[in-house]
């Protein structure tokens, strides 16, 4: 056994490991088995924003049943849960309290931005109140576009965000958030200002590319 | 269900010296409003609320109209005669006129007991900065409530007699209101991949300076306008 | 007597459990990733461009940048630069094409009042929604190399609607033909009424510079 | 106490001024619930007051999912507000488009072929039992009854999704309404699939109302929390299932009968103790009678244009004026008010949303109750944040 990331087994190759599988012996690497754990069980928190949130309860229903991947356990608290799926429009009033149960969330956590409002504030970003995404504040590990995405398509973005972590190395400086002292582990909830939140984001999370266009004939 | 001229009317013999006057709606669906004056506004309410041919007892719809201040350009014609002896002369003359601007809160009023309406009640503002009061009508029907809140905080226009007026939407230390027409929104455009018009501007300022010197810089940008 | 409909409700849960079995009205989940939902031909969720060649999908866009969904498009996710020069388009015709055609997915809503406003059939509504991604910024905003799909994908996709849509075009192409023709006809007609005329009525006829 | 002699800032039981200063109560507590809350629906707020378990004061705090639509709709064309319009009452966007496109007609004075009128009555009666059922599953979730009936009730919603997609081509934001008609004209094997829903639909009613109807925890649970007096559902602007649950015969479809209404046989459920369980059985009669005008309007419709020949998609600019246009939606009465000054936006956008006036009353029905009781009352009032806040 090793946690080496770059060779799970050394000295097998996966002929051989596939052939072992098949005489009922299963060779594995604590990073293997700690990432196939930990990505078949992703426990998404209860939290609904707007109208993505119908879409990701119809994702728990018969119809689409996330249990299939081991969601199906929705937490209503975030000390419980392990992913954040943002569904919905981030109002700046909202935001706050999206960050605050964030922080609340112990590690290891994901976040899902469900649907084009909480990637970039969506048809409402031209609002005075509506956050043109919530990864101003919070990192985001998956995108879901779509207005609402079908729930298929959140079901594949929890296949991706599975794939993600079944990616996830336990050392070095490819390993996530988590396993990582050097990385903030807290983010700083915004307060309500007189005119917009404060601050508007957060620099360590958020840093917009910068693209720019012409004027128009 | 009576005219709005006849509720006018009606109202004019029962409050004497108020002012009501019908504002026209020239749109297909008619539908005319009353403009009353502060005073007696809520008594008219209760009045309206309770009178026996009308019963107006749902008030529906409850919101908020900026009118911002506007120049307004008058041309009159006249005829002026000419002294020649010859066909009379039209002269135009342009007036140019400051129409004041003011906050206006609309209210629909519905009979359910006999089941007609709307009955729509218009309230103004003196101004848009210090003389933001009218009258709420809160105290004659409960359905107000909620939505003159938000007309205050969304308009700021301040409902004396309102039992609870604070911010309804927007969190309690914002100060602004959003929803009248000079109001700026935050500078929050530093991603705008898709940018014309207003969003283009309000991206434009977060655009890095051109590293080179100002001679290269403006053919740069009149090159896609030619 | 109570407990009666505590007793008939658990009746109705023990149908359903028993129905999931057997009754395709009572088990209704789909498989996902392994069982592609089946969606109806007006299914919609992202624009795409409309190509008339699958090899040569620049030169062959439909669209010529008149610039009309970007105006109309509510949530103002379409962004379109005109090209300086003109390119002949599948019919010929010489065109203005868009040199920028860029949609940000991260903000469309899907509501497809691009497509309704286009006077050229030239944006259309695509099917895929497995795009899910870790890149919030260059993956979701979608330029016109990505855009571009030919007729035959949208005639796979859209069937019912694209056959109209080719009807019309072509209709139209027949319609701008004959228009052609007979205005070469008639043009043909003119230059040899005039290259007739002037040996007949030369005297007559003013010179057309005057 | 009439309506007349109800003033709602004197002093009274009911009344939202009520101070809780009694030394007998001893000491009370404030508990914020939402705006992440499982039981708020969404992220709506309520700061109550308790003594003990019982609700003393509860103020709602709204504005978690304020994004500004009216605002918006202010800066786009007349046509782009539509889709948004979608994503004011996410579960009904079919009679919200219906609600926006009659105030629109209103305001232009834009006829609608009569085919068009039948397709959106269909729909908004289809949308009916979609609500219906939601609100169903998720008022037995909040009582407790965690999974069964809204998993049956998403079973369903599934099966009037998959008709929406397939003719308008999303599931929820359907964007399917334009001034002066519709967008595509159902097809004949559309209409064929709406029949079979409806003909099928009445039997799971009957299966969801074994379940739930007569079960004797919901009764236990249900039946005298949460009353309503008509008079002050009438003066606190309640409208809808809430309105009709106290007893008060108002239904817009009678009242106003816009649309082809009138053509239709149908009647008006009415409650008469206005606590939850009445609005809960209304919604189930109203059900019924959805299926009744569906039946009626499947079997009757015309054939015909689907949108009117001179409507106009595109720059579309109607003279200055206003108009206030208002349809029964789901959960109350949906009206818009707009103010053109004859530029392509309008000038001034109002949305009235039935639940963010329904919810006037809130504190009202809660007070004396449980807290428990008090997330049954919000559930029966059948909210949804994205119209509450808009």
């Amino acid at each position: 056994m090793s946690d080496n990331p770059s060779a799970p087994t050394p000295g097998i190759t996966q002929q051989e490991r596939d052939e072992l599988r098949r005489q009922g012996i299963l060779l594995t690497s604590i990073q293997e088995l700690y990432t196939w754990g930990s990505s078949h069980s992703v426990w998404p928190l209860n939290f609904g924003l707007a109208c993505c949130a119908i879409e990701m309860i119809a994702a728990s229903m018969a119809k689409f049943d996330i249990a299939r991947f081991g969601s199906e356990v929705f937490r209503p608290s975030p000390r419980q849960a392990d992913l954040l799926i943002v569904s919905g429009t981030v109002t700046k009033k909202m935001a706050p309290q999206v960050v605050r149960l964030w922080d609340q969330m112990p590690e290891p956590k994901y976040c899902i931005a469900m649907g084009a409002c909480a990637i970039s504030g969506g048809p409402f970003k031209q609002g005075y109140n509506v956050l043109k995404g919530i990864d101003r504040y919070i990192p985001v590990d998956i995108y879901i576009p779509g207005c609402p995405p079908r729930p298929e398509a959140l079901l594949h973005g929890l296949v991706q965000l599975q794939e993600k972590i079944r990616g996830f190395k336990l050392t070095g400086p490819d390993a996530p958030r988590h396993l990582r002292a050097d990385l903030p582990c807290d983010y700083p909830v915004p307060e309500f200002g007189a005119h917009d939140l404060e601050p508007p984001a957060n620099p360590d999370v958020w840093k917009a590319p910068v693209l720019v266009r012409n004027e128009k004939a | 269900m009576e005219t709005p001229e006849q509720i006018r009317d009606r109202l004019l013999a029962r409050f004497p010296g108020a002012e009501i006057s019908v504002v026209a709606n020239p749109a297909p669906a008619a539908q005319h409003s009353l403009l009353l004056g502060h005073a007696p506004a809520v008594e008219i309410a209760r009045f309206l609320r309770d009178d026996p041919t009308l019963k107006l007892d749902q008030c529906s719809n409850v919101t908020g109209i900026d009118w911002p201040e506007k120049e307004i350009v008058e041309t009159t014609k006249s005829t002026v005669p000419d002294p020649a002896g010859g066909p009379p002369k039209v002269v135009e003359t342009k007036i140019k006129r400051i129409q004041p601007g003011y906050l206006e809160v609309v209210y629909h009023l519905y009979s359910i007991a006999l089941g007609h309406g709307p009955v729509i009640l218009r309230l103004r503002t003196g101004n848009r900065t210090d003389a933001v009061t009218v009258p709420s009508l809160t105290p004659v029907w409960r359905a107000c409530e909620f939505q003159e809140r938000e007309v205050f905080d969304l308009f700021g226009v301040v409902l004396t007699g309102h039992p609870d007026l604070r911010r309804i939407l927007m969190w309690d230390a914002f100060k602004d209101f959003p929803m009248r027409r000079d109001y700026v929104a935050p500078d929050d455009y530093e991603w705008e991949p898709t940018p014309h018009g207003d969003v283009l501007e309000k991206a434009k300022r977060h655009y890095p300076v051109p590293p080179a010197a100002a001679p290269v810089a403006p053919a740069a940008q009149e090159a896609p306008k030619a | 007597m109570l407990g009666t409909g505590l007793l008939k409700g658990l009746g109705v849960t023990a149908k359903n459990f028993v129905g999931s079995y057997h009754d395709p009205e009572r088990y209704t989940t789909i498989e996902y990733p392994e069982v592609k939902p089946k969606l109806p031909e007006a299914y919609r969720n992202f624009p795409f461009l409309v190509t008339e060649n699958a090899m040569d999908p620049m030169g062959t866009l439909r669209c010529v940048a008149c610039q009309i969904c970007e105006k109309e498009c509510p949530p103002q996710c379409i962004y379109i630069e005109k090209s300086k020069d003109k390119k002949p388009d599948a019919s010929g015709k010489m065109q203005i094409y868009p040199a920028i055609f860029d949609i940000d997915t991260s903000v469309c809503m899907s509501c497809q009042i691009c497509v309704e406003v286009c006077p050229f059939d030239a944006i259309k509504m695509d099917q895929v929604f497995e795009i899910a991604t870790t890149d919030r910024y260059d993956a979701l905003l979608l330029r016109r190399e990505q855009l571009a799909k030919p007729n035959s994908y949208y005639q796979s996709i859209h069937p019912t609607e694209a056959a109209e849509v080719d009807g019309r075009l072509a209709a139209d192409r027949k319609a701008a033909e004959e228009k052609a023709k007979a205005a070469a006809a008639a043009k043909a007609a003119a230059a040899k009424a005039a290259a007739a005329a002037p040996a007949a009525e030369a005297p007559k006829t003013p010179p057309p510079a005057a | 106490m009439s309506a007349n002699d109800f003033s709602p800032l004197a002093p009274q039981a009911g009344s939202h001024v009520r101070e809780v200063h009694d030394p007998l109560h001893g000491e009370l507590l404030e508990v914020s619930m939402g705006p992440h809350h499982p039981s708020t629906h969404g992220v709506f707020r309520m700061i109550v007051t308790l003594d003990g378990e019982r609700v003393m004061k509860l103020k709602p705090v709204f504005g978690y999912l304020h994004r500004n639509h009216e605002k918006i709709a202010e800066n786009t064309t007349y046509l782009g507000s539509m889709p948004y319009t979608d994503r004011l009452d996410y579960l009904c966007s079919m009679t919200n488009n219906w609600a926006y496109a009659i105030a629109v007609e209103k305001l232009s004075g834009q006829p609608v072929p009569e085919r068009a009128e039948y397709v959106r009555v269909i729909l908004a009666e289809i949308t009916r039992l979609l609500n219906h059922t939601c609100l169903a599953g998720f008022l037995m979730q909040d009582c407790g009854c965690s999974g069964t009936p809204l998993m049956y009730a998403f079973r369903e919603r599934e099966k009037i999704l998959d008709l929406f997609e397939s003719l308008s081509g999303s599931r929820m934001m359907c964007n399917y309404q334009r001034f002066g008609g519709c967008r595509v004209d159902p097809s004949a094997d559309w209409l064929d699939g709406a029949r079979k829903l409806t003909d099928n639909y009445g039997r799971f009613l009957d299966e969801f109302e074994t379940l739930l109807t007569g079960n004797e925890i919901i009764m236990a649970r249900t039946q005298g929390v949460g009353a309503l007096s008509p008079e002050l559902a009438i003066n606190a602007g309640v409208t809808g299932p809430m309105l009709r649950a106290t007893g008060v015969n108002y239904d817009l479809r009678k009242v106003d009968a816009y649309g082809v209404y009138s053509r239709f046989d149908f009647r008006v459920p009415l409650g008469a103790h206005g606590d939850v369980y009445d609005r809960y059985m209304i919604r189930v009669l109203e059900m019924r009678e959805s299926i009744k005008i569906l039946q009626q309007a499947l079997a009757t419709i015309p054939a015909g244009p689907i949108m009117d020949p001179k409507a106009k998609l595109r720059g579309f600019r109607p003279k200055a004026g206003e108009a206030y246009g208002r349809i029964e939606g789901p959960k109350g009465e949906i009206g818009f008010y707009l103010v053109s000054d004859g530029s392509p936006n309008p000038y001034r956008y109002r949305v009235r949303p039935p639940s963010f006036v329904n919810l006037t009353v809130l504190e009202d029905m809660c007070l004396g109750q449980t807290i428990a009781d008090a997330v049954i009352i919000l559930g029966s009032v059948d909210i949804v944040l994205g119209e509450v806040d808009r």
